[in-house]
């Protein structure tokens, strides 16, 4: 197969020329750390509770993309598919600390969790005080009883809502803390892919697909699934996904979630709204209500087509913080 | 056979190993492509680029300050889960070096040791998960049992003792790292991380051969 | 070549599950019209002048995804690339109607311009007073004396923000238009495409591209651009596309403007954001201020990969109308 | 041989007239993706389905009404360019028949000749600029001059019309519509409008032979 065609510069260039053109394209309300690949928002208040979020490159808006009011504070970033290095993530965490300490924000990968955990480590020599919040939404990557196996993905982006506006409006790290684990463990995602994304660096697709075939439960990396399939219709995909995601909390009858569609690159939005029709069936035959929708791009693997559904159980703690004005490069709301 | 390294030479032998992996770049993309996210190769050759440059720095005069270069630059420039394992490779395993001022076959299985017990703490893993441990572990004890016989031999049996993890790699489920999803499906191919360790302890193996 | 691989159900009825999907994700603000493939916002204030944006399906979010608070208060929905039938635009048009006119703003092509003028004579007979407003941005399309003969791309966003602002601010369908007038005059945009996008019912590409071409300046349905070319770097394309849209208005020093990077659907952000900083660093030597930026997905044409670049000259009465909160699926901000 | 078609013949007529072009979807579309968008066969197909039900109402029972019927599913239903201007031409041209209730050879020039003014105007374009202008026109023509032959004559001469319009066509640069962008790049290929006109006055000679 050849190769994904692009329209880029220099392949090995492509994160650094990324951030300047992220950084541009913040309009002066974020700025880049001077020799590292990390972005910081210019206002954020003093005695502010800080939350930085991180991760690859490559899933743009994700993490990047997040940074404003009430959204990240500041974001780490790695290379395509590759978690920032501690001194990234230890310098991001001193420009946006306010004394208030930081809450660390991304998703639960083997790289992701040592470069952090070794930013700890370092900020505490610092005397500043980090807590960690692992977002492990993805149903397809391990049982239940194995949450802590489970990778992040498109949970990811209700979790930087939450806990953003949690950590706009709290006065301290515990109680920002307390908020994001409540978030954490109220939401599940489940995705399918139709074709796969690629590193520009290698120009390479990360996986093969047929011509017929999905992958079921696929990651944010073209990570395997639970099953390679024959294509199917999308009532029937939005069957499979809500099957396993509803089992999983589960959500019960009375409850009211947060409902998202994400598209993973190349999908289009006509067949998410397709999907979109199937999934509130689903959900009124079910008796859970939605308190909001949102159906877009947001948590990208590169070109990969393919979409995932991320439902967020919500309360009225977390319904405040999630309905929160917003404003960032990737995610606004009024 | 004189069996030691002084500064200057480990810093050539350090550069060698750099310059085998970039050159190696597309065995570890295509090995990552298959169990992984195909990210393992571009990352490793990012982060002997930069450590081809921290090597000419001062800091690098040393031993110890050469191991330690390269896994600064390696943690801070190939990132993901490579660069966290393989810069606590490097960066730990220089402390044997600190004493001495040297590279023998004694201070280098001690670095191996080190590396290693640094590497399973840092990563949560145990040998048998399908990482890079498992060519580290053997290629440790391996290294330990042939001090006596002189640097080349202990770089010898290291390698082949890598080579032998990776092979067993083959057959373990990998139960961590980006390979975990596939469950069942990761059985049959060599984890990237174990191949990475087993063509950095060849490149020293070349390096040192009738030191 | 393959059949685009798509996750829908019954290709003969895309529009309509896509439209019941899109009203379900609008959370109880939009509702469907009666038996007609329109959405219409459901809290237009009485005595508000009304703002009614439509054309063909395919392009989602882009239109009737813009439909809420100070953007569009309905949009007629036609068949994927096929401009909304008369009978749709006039029941969106009375169904947005407050009693003091209703602007019609849409993309220029024959088939829309059609559709909306014949809508316009049967509201003529229902007393509805109708304005219309073309959005012709494409700089590609015709040479700057044929305006008229420009397609509308993605200045279309741009537009409904100014037009949605205008609607709800000022008290008269006059200043409405007059507003939306300005602003048309001084949006450009160009595109390019570097794969084709495809129509779900036929299941076949719009056209063909070789693996190592792209076509400058292609339009939103596939028409056929300035040239082909062969791919080259995203400075080559944004220097391409700026020197056309500058020379085309023409900016000048001094000139503040909004800036539109747009995903025609399956480009990496990454990449538009590549351009961005090669974009920036052109108005940056062009002496012209960027007030805002958007980077995003907003005019698809399915599965088309590629993007196109939007510039308006603002002053700060635009500024105003574009800078207002909104809120709808596709497009909101704080 | 009677010439005319009462009520009932011309709803038999147009019901052969949909099912002709709804068979010959893949024709236009191909047309369509030549040189524009590519959705021409499905509007068309779309449009003549909703026909084929909007024949079977009350409405359609007179001359008028049925091809006021087929005008307006058209109108609703295709959507588009060939919406506005097929809805229009059936739609104007059916008033020919308001008068006598009967299709004859008179009044289905006179159809085609109001249909062609209607389309003339809505979609403000004139002969020559590439779209289905270029084939109606000559239709239109071609079946005035054949009045007093019979409607069988006429209607086979506006078929050769129509077909003369499509080839010539060919050498036309668009200059409206979709295929405009395409300037000089549009040469060579038909229009995609002017094929469904000849289709469609294909499938009215074919129904009216003999009659
Ligand atoms: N928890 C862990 N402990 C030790 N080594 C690990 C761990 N997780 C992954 N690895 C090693 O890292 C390698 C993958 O490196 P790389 O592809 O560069 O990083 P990533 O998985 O972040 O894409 C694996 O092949 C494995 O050897
Ligand atoms: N301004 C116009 N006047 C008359 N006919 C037109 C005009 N524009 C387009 N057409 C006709 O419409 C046809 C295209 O129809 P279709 O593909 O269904 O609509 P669209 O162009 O909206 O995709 C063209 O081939 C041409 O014959
Ligand atoms: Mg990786
Ligand atoms: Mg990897
Ligand atoms: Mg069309
Ligand atoms: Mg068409």
């Amino acid at each position: 197969m050849a190769n994904p065609k692009k329209i880029l510069n220099d392949v090995k260039r492509v994160v650094p020329e990324m951030i300047e053109g992220l950084a541009l394209a913040n309009d002066g309300r974020v700025y880049k750390l001077d020799g590292k690949p990390a972005l910081i928002r210019k206002d954020i208040p003093d005695g502010k509770v800080a939350l930085l979020i991180g991760g690859g490159s490559g899933h743009e808006p994700l993490f990047h993309g997040f940074v404003g009011k009430n959204m990240g504070d500041g974001a780490a970033c790695g290379n395509v598919f590759a978690a920032p290095s501690p001194d990234v993530i230890a310098a991001a965490a001193k420009a946006v600390h306010r004394g208030k300490g930081v809450l660390f924000l991304y998703g639960n990968y083997a790289g992701d969790n040592m470069n952090f955990d070794m930013a700890v480590e370092l900020l505490e020599d610092d005397g500043i005080e980090v807590r960690t919040v692992r977002v492990c939404d993805d149903v397809a990557a391990a049982p239940p009883e194995r949450m802590h196996d489970r990778r992040g993905i498109a949970g990811d982006i209700y979790m930087i809502k939450v806990a953003g506006g949690a950590a706009s409006e709290l006065g301290t790290l515990d109680e920002v803390e307390r908020v994001a684990r409540k978030a954490q463990g109220w939401v599940r995602s489940m995705g399918v892919a139709v074709s796969a994304g690629s590193i520009p660096e290698t120009g390479k697709l990360t996986f093969e697909l047929a011509d017929d075939e999905i992958e079921v439960g696929m990651g944010a990396h073209g990570e395997a699934g639970i099953a390679r399939q024959k294509l199917k219709s999308a009532d029937a995909i939005a069957d499979e996904l809500m099957d396993k995601i509803l089992a999983d909390l589960p959500f019960k009858r009375g409850d009211e979630v947060a409902l998202m569609i994400n598209n993973l690159g190349a999908t289009t939005m006509m067949e998410m709204l397709i999907v979109n029709r199937r999934i509130r069936a689903i959900l009124e035959r079910e008796g859970i209500s939605v308190h909001r929708t949102d159906v877009g791009t947001w948590l990208t693997v590169q070109e990969m087509a393919g979409f995932s559904v991320t439902l967020m159980k919500l309360d009225d703690e977390l319904k405040r913080y999630l309905d929160m004005p917003a404003e960032s490069l990737g995610y606004s709301r009024m | 056979m004189t069996g030691t390294l002084d500064a200057s030479a480990v810093r050539d032998m350090m550069r060698a190993v750099a310059q085998s992996l970039i050159d190696q770049t597309d065995v570890l993309t295509n090995a990552d492509l298959t169990i992984g996210d195909g990210d393992h190769g571009v990352g490793m050759r990012r982060g002997f680029e930069a450590a081809l440059i921290a090597l000419e720095a001062e800091e690098a005069a040393s031993a110890e300050g050469a191991f330690k270069a390269v896994g600064t630059a390696i943690l801070s420039n190939t990132g993901g889960a490579a660069g966290a394992v393989f810069g606590t490779l490097f960066r730990a395993g220089s402390k044997a070096f600190a004493a001495s001022g040297v590279i023998d076959d004694a201070s280098f299985a001690t670095a191996l040791e080190e590396g290693l017990a640094a590497v399973l703490k840092r990563g949560g893993v145990t040998e048998g998960q399908k990482t890079m441990v498992d060519a580290l572990a053997p290629a440790s004890r391996a290294a330990r049992a042939a001090v006596g016989q002189g640097l080349a031999a202990v770089t010898a049996a290291a390698t082949q003792g890598a080579l032998d993890g990776v092979e067993a790699s083959k057959a373990m489920i990998a139960t961590t790292g980006k390979a975990r999803s596939l469950g069942e499906r990761s059985i049959g191919h060599p984890d990237p991380g174990a191949i990475s360790v087993s063509l950095i302890l060849k490149a020293m193996q070349d390096f040192t051969a009738g030191a």
